[in-house]
């Protein structure tokens, strides 16, 4: 597979960027969720775009399939009066500090990779098929994914759990 | 400035972590909170594709790295929102400044 | 590669593309077989809907509509021109991009499974690796749009019923996939066009007359049941259509919108019928094989079309024939008789797979008979289970006969 | 087993399904503006005037040969009072020769009309009878609805037509009146004559 140009993954990055500030930044927590999904879509083309396809599809099945419509359901469940009503930040001095913190992070995030050169690697990897993935979940990561599978089996009993109505004993009182 | 790909991503990645971080740290919805999260967690898999991708890695083990971060980060979506909703349930609220009290 | 009429459609590509410079042949023939898919399935929708409304009034001693063009084969577009003519009615609290753009989300996250469909034995658009995965990532996108459409219309009846709509699709989505799963284990591959070869008659008859469908073993029937159930459910039609419910809950989630977007939003819901059923055939029908070698001269495209009718027909004729389910009923049915149907139906396939060598009459009467053990037992401990408690229904005052 | 209601049920659909190519039973739809259903004969809708005039007379025919006499019982029987008659002034002779009044104006409005039938039960001239048109759709109800004496008399050839054992019924009970009547005055003429007879010469005894 020919790597697409680097201008495909600029626009990639600037749709991501610009759908994940918005989410960040809008009031309306509804909102926010879409606009969020918006952004796992382009993180799965991004994966796309790095000739990674299983990958996307995965990102596409458990974020927008997944994880938002359970994010969705716990605004909808956690709401008083409605849903579009603004969260606001903390305080004005909250939100500024979050952003100093935030930009200060990303300064020195951004000035390590821009100093760091990449080692001179092994060529592009060919685009591995859905065997090889397989072939090597069942092999060389088999223990990792049990440990996954039982991790995801028991944390969905426990959500569940913790989610279900507790019966009170005397509901008389 | 070289707008190599590979650091193209990484500032990509870099730049959604802190637009994750700047979210979780300026709000008090726990609903809220958890997304941001969930952002961060996508932005550092995007660095496994992107190390991945330019020859850094070996084959096809950053990619399962990512398969099983997604797992996990459904897995801690599913517990963190019904934690929510217990919580929702006692206090009527899910703002994380009315959980610093650990006694229901 | 000789003109017939299996390769007719990539002739007609490669005619139409000699047209231009090479550098642009990649361009045209992406666009053609978009224009391609968009056609057929636009048109095969409508003439899905006028052949639902004409077998369901044959299913209920009717005639169905018969006046606009010869037998009434222009019904569709005598409603796309009514739909198109209808004021556009947005409420004035809705949330206007939400709600404009549930109905763009549904049709092309529809559309865009049709991408992955191996539709012969030349034609499938992107043979992708993981088309199976695909498929599912595309079929994602409802839940998104009847969320947006739901809770965009800023009314509590299309809010609740968006919720339900979204529950009842979760709920199916699990034996829709694990039902997907035992024809993946037979191919050994999420390459749609891979799972369609395995099912080739070039590799013998399942038990000596019936043609090499997934369909005709243990596992295979039960498994296209459960996709059938759960299909119908994920279209949300009748006997699983409560998220709709016109003649109790005017729509649910749909209650706020009119006109053209209606239109799309049902438009969205046959795209995804169609899909599931080319899926359906694709996994457990053999997609584009013909059931004998012999039959082969027919072009493999003309079967798959003859496979989706069946289904499709199959839909019409049991949402003629069954009453809506409650609300209650639908989510037991779905957790606690398909789920785990469809996960035993997962060790009755590894069970078929791992015996796939035995020889021998005595042998292979014993790998039929277990693995039909396998689907049976479980589906009457389950179905009993279900429908403890219930019996027919006994009144007081009338006579019971 | 578990799921042979559904296949029942199925199956039910599908005999419905084949049984409506071949079975009339299954299909038994009416295409109404090419076919039509045949209506019963006591089917009615709204009243008419039978007019005692041949089968093809033009309206002034229909008009001088009405049965009706302003007698009004009709009018003031009509549940939600649709009829309204007014009488005329002069006298015109009767079937039967004698001369009675006739309804200068007779109007029902058949917007209102219900379809009773009372107007007909209790009409001594056999004079107003249920017709059994019912595509009467028109754009407005007036006058369109409004029928008058023009468009309600109908021959009595018409009556004959839509309602043949009740019209020979009455055809019958007429002509034996009518007979009977003539009978009468025959017999009063014949009385008439012998007194006169008698009077023209005295007894001679």
């Amino acid at each position: 597979m020919i790597p697409p140009p680097l201008p495909v993954l600029a626009a990639i990055a600037a749709a991501a960027l610009l759908t994940a500030a918005l989410a960040m930044m809008l009031r309306n927590l509804i909102h926010s969720a879409l606009l969020l999904v918006l952004t796992w879509v382009f993180v799965a083309f991004f994966y796309l775009w790095a000739g990674a396809p299983f990958l996307a599809f995965a990102q596409v099945v458990v974020y927008v399939g997944a994880i938002s419509m359970v994010v969705l359901f716990a605004v909808l469940l956690t709401r008083r009066h409605d849903p579009a009503k603004p969260t606001r930040p903390a305080s004005l001095a909250r939100a500024c500090s979050a952003l100093a913190v935030s930009g200060g992070a990303f300064a020195v995030l951004a000035w390590a990779v821009l100093q760091w050169r990449p080692v001179p690697g092994n060529p592009p990897p060919a685009e591995p098929s859905v065997a090889t993935l397989g072939a090597a979940l069942a092999g060389p990561q088999l223990h990792a994914l049990l440990i996954t599978g039982v991790i995801l089996t028991a944390t969905l009993i426990g959500a569940a759990l913790i989610a279900s109505p507790v019966e009170k004993p005397d509901s008389s009182q | 400035m070289n707008l190599d790909p590979l650091h193209l991503c990484l500032l990509l990645s870099a730049a959604l972590f802190c637009a994750g971080l700047a979210g979780v740290l300026s709000r008090s919805g726990a609903i809220f909170a958890l997304l941001g999260i969930e952002l961060m967690l996508n932005a550092a898999n995007l660095n496994f594709a992107a190390f991945w991708r330019h020859g850094q890695a070996a084959a096809p083990d950053p990619i399962l790295f990512v398969l099983f971060s997604i797992a996990v980060a459904a897995a801690e979506a599913a517990v963190g929102l019904a934690l929510v909703i217990a919580f929702y349930r006692h206090r009527r609220t899910s703002r994380l400044p009315a959980a610093s009290r650990l006694k229901g | 590669m000789p003109v017939t009429l299996e390769t007719f459609p990539l002739a007609l590509r490669d005619w139409l593309c000699a047209f231009l410079p090479q550098e642009f042949h990649w361009l045209l023939s992406g666009l053609l077989v978009i224009i391609a898919i968009l056609t057929v399935f636009g048109l095969g929708f409508a003439f899905i809907t006028v052949a639902e409304r004409k077998f369901l009034g044959r299913f209920q001693n009717r005639i169905g509509p018969n006046r606009v063009g010869p037998f009434g084969l222009l019904q569709p577009f005598a409603d796309a021109v009514k739909a198109l003519t209808k004021e556009d009615i947005v409420p004035a609290t809705a949330d206007k991009l939400p709600h404009f753009l549930a109905p763009c989300v549904i049709v092309s996250g529809a559309l865009l499974c049709f991408a992955v469909l191996p539709y012969g034995r030349h034609l499938v658009p992107a043979d992708l690796d993981a088309g199976l995965l695909y498929f599912f990532a595309a079929g994602a996108f409802t839940e998104l749009a009847v969320f947006m459409a739901g809770w965009s219309s800023h009314n509590k009846f299309s809010l609740l019923a968006g919720i339900r709509a979204l529950a009842q699709l979760v709920s199916y989505e699990l034996p829709l996939l694990l039902a997907t799963l035992p024809a993946v284990m037979a191919a050994r591959s999420l390459n749609l066009q891979t799972i369609v070869g395995s099912q080739s008659p070039a590799a013998g008859l399942k038990a000596g007359f019936l043609p090499n469908w997934h369909l005709f073993s243990p596992w295979g029937a039960a498994g296209f049941l459960i996709f059938l159930i759960a299909a119908i459910a994920e279209s949300n039609r009748s006997p699983f259509d409560l998220p709709e419910g016109e003649s109790e809950i005017i729509a649910g989630h749909l209650t706020e919108y009119s006109g053209f977007k209606y239109a799309l939003f049902f438009m969205g819901e046959y795209f995804g019928l169609i899909a599931l059923s080319g899926f359906c055939a694709t996994l457990f029908l053999g997609g584009w094989q013909a059931p004998y070698a012999a039959l082969e001269v027919i072009p493999s495209w003309v079967w798959f079309g003859l496979k989706v009718a069946a289904l499709i027909f199959t839909f019409i004729w049991i949402r003629a024939t069954f009453l809506r389910l409650r609300m209650d009923q639908l989510m037991r049915f779905s957790w606690k008789f398909l789920l785990p149907l469809a996960l035993i139906n997962l060790g009755t396939a590894a069970f078929w797979l791992l015996t796939a060598h035995w020889q021998g009459a005595w042998w292979i009467a014993l790998r039929w008979f277990a693995a039909a053990a396998l689907v049976i037992a479980p589906y009457s401990i389950l179905g009993r289970r279900l429908f403890r408690g219930l019996g027919a229904r006994t009144y007081e005052y009338a006579p019971n006969n | 087993m578990l799921g042979s209601g559904i296949l029942k049920g199925l199956l039910v659909t599908a005999r419905n399904f084949v049984g409506s190519f071949h079975d009339r039973e299954r299909l038994p739809t009416v295409q109404y503006p090419e076919e039509r259903a045949p209506v019963g004969e006591a089917f009615r809708t709204f009243p008419f005037l039978v007019s005692d005039c041949p089968a093809d007379a033009d309206a002034s025919a229909r008009l001088a040969g009405l049965r009706g006499v302003a007698c009004q019982i009709c009018e003031r029987n009509c549940p939600p009072r649709c009829i309204h008659i007014e009488k005329s002034k002069d006298k015109k002779p009767d079937a039967a020769g004698k001369p009675q009044l006739y309804p200068a104006v007779f109007e029902i409005d058949i917007s209102v009309c219900m379809g009773c039938q009372i107007c007909v039960e209790v009409c001594p001239f056999d004079s107003i009878k249920m017709d059994k048109v019912f595509e009467i759709a028109v754009p407005r109800r007036s006058p369109e609805l409004l029928l008058d004496r023009d468009r309600l008399s109908k021959p009595n050839a018409y009556y004959r037509r839509i309602r043949p054992s009740e019209a020979a019924a009455v055809d019958a009970a007429r002509a034996a009146e009518q007979a009977a009547a003539k009978a009468r005055a025959d017999a009063a003429a014949k009385a008439a004559a012998a007194r006169q007879a008698a009077a023209a010469t005295p007894p001679a005894a």
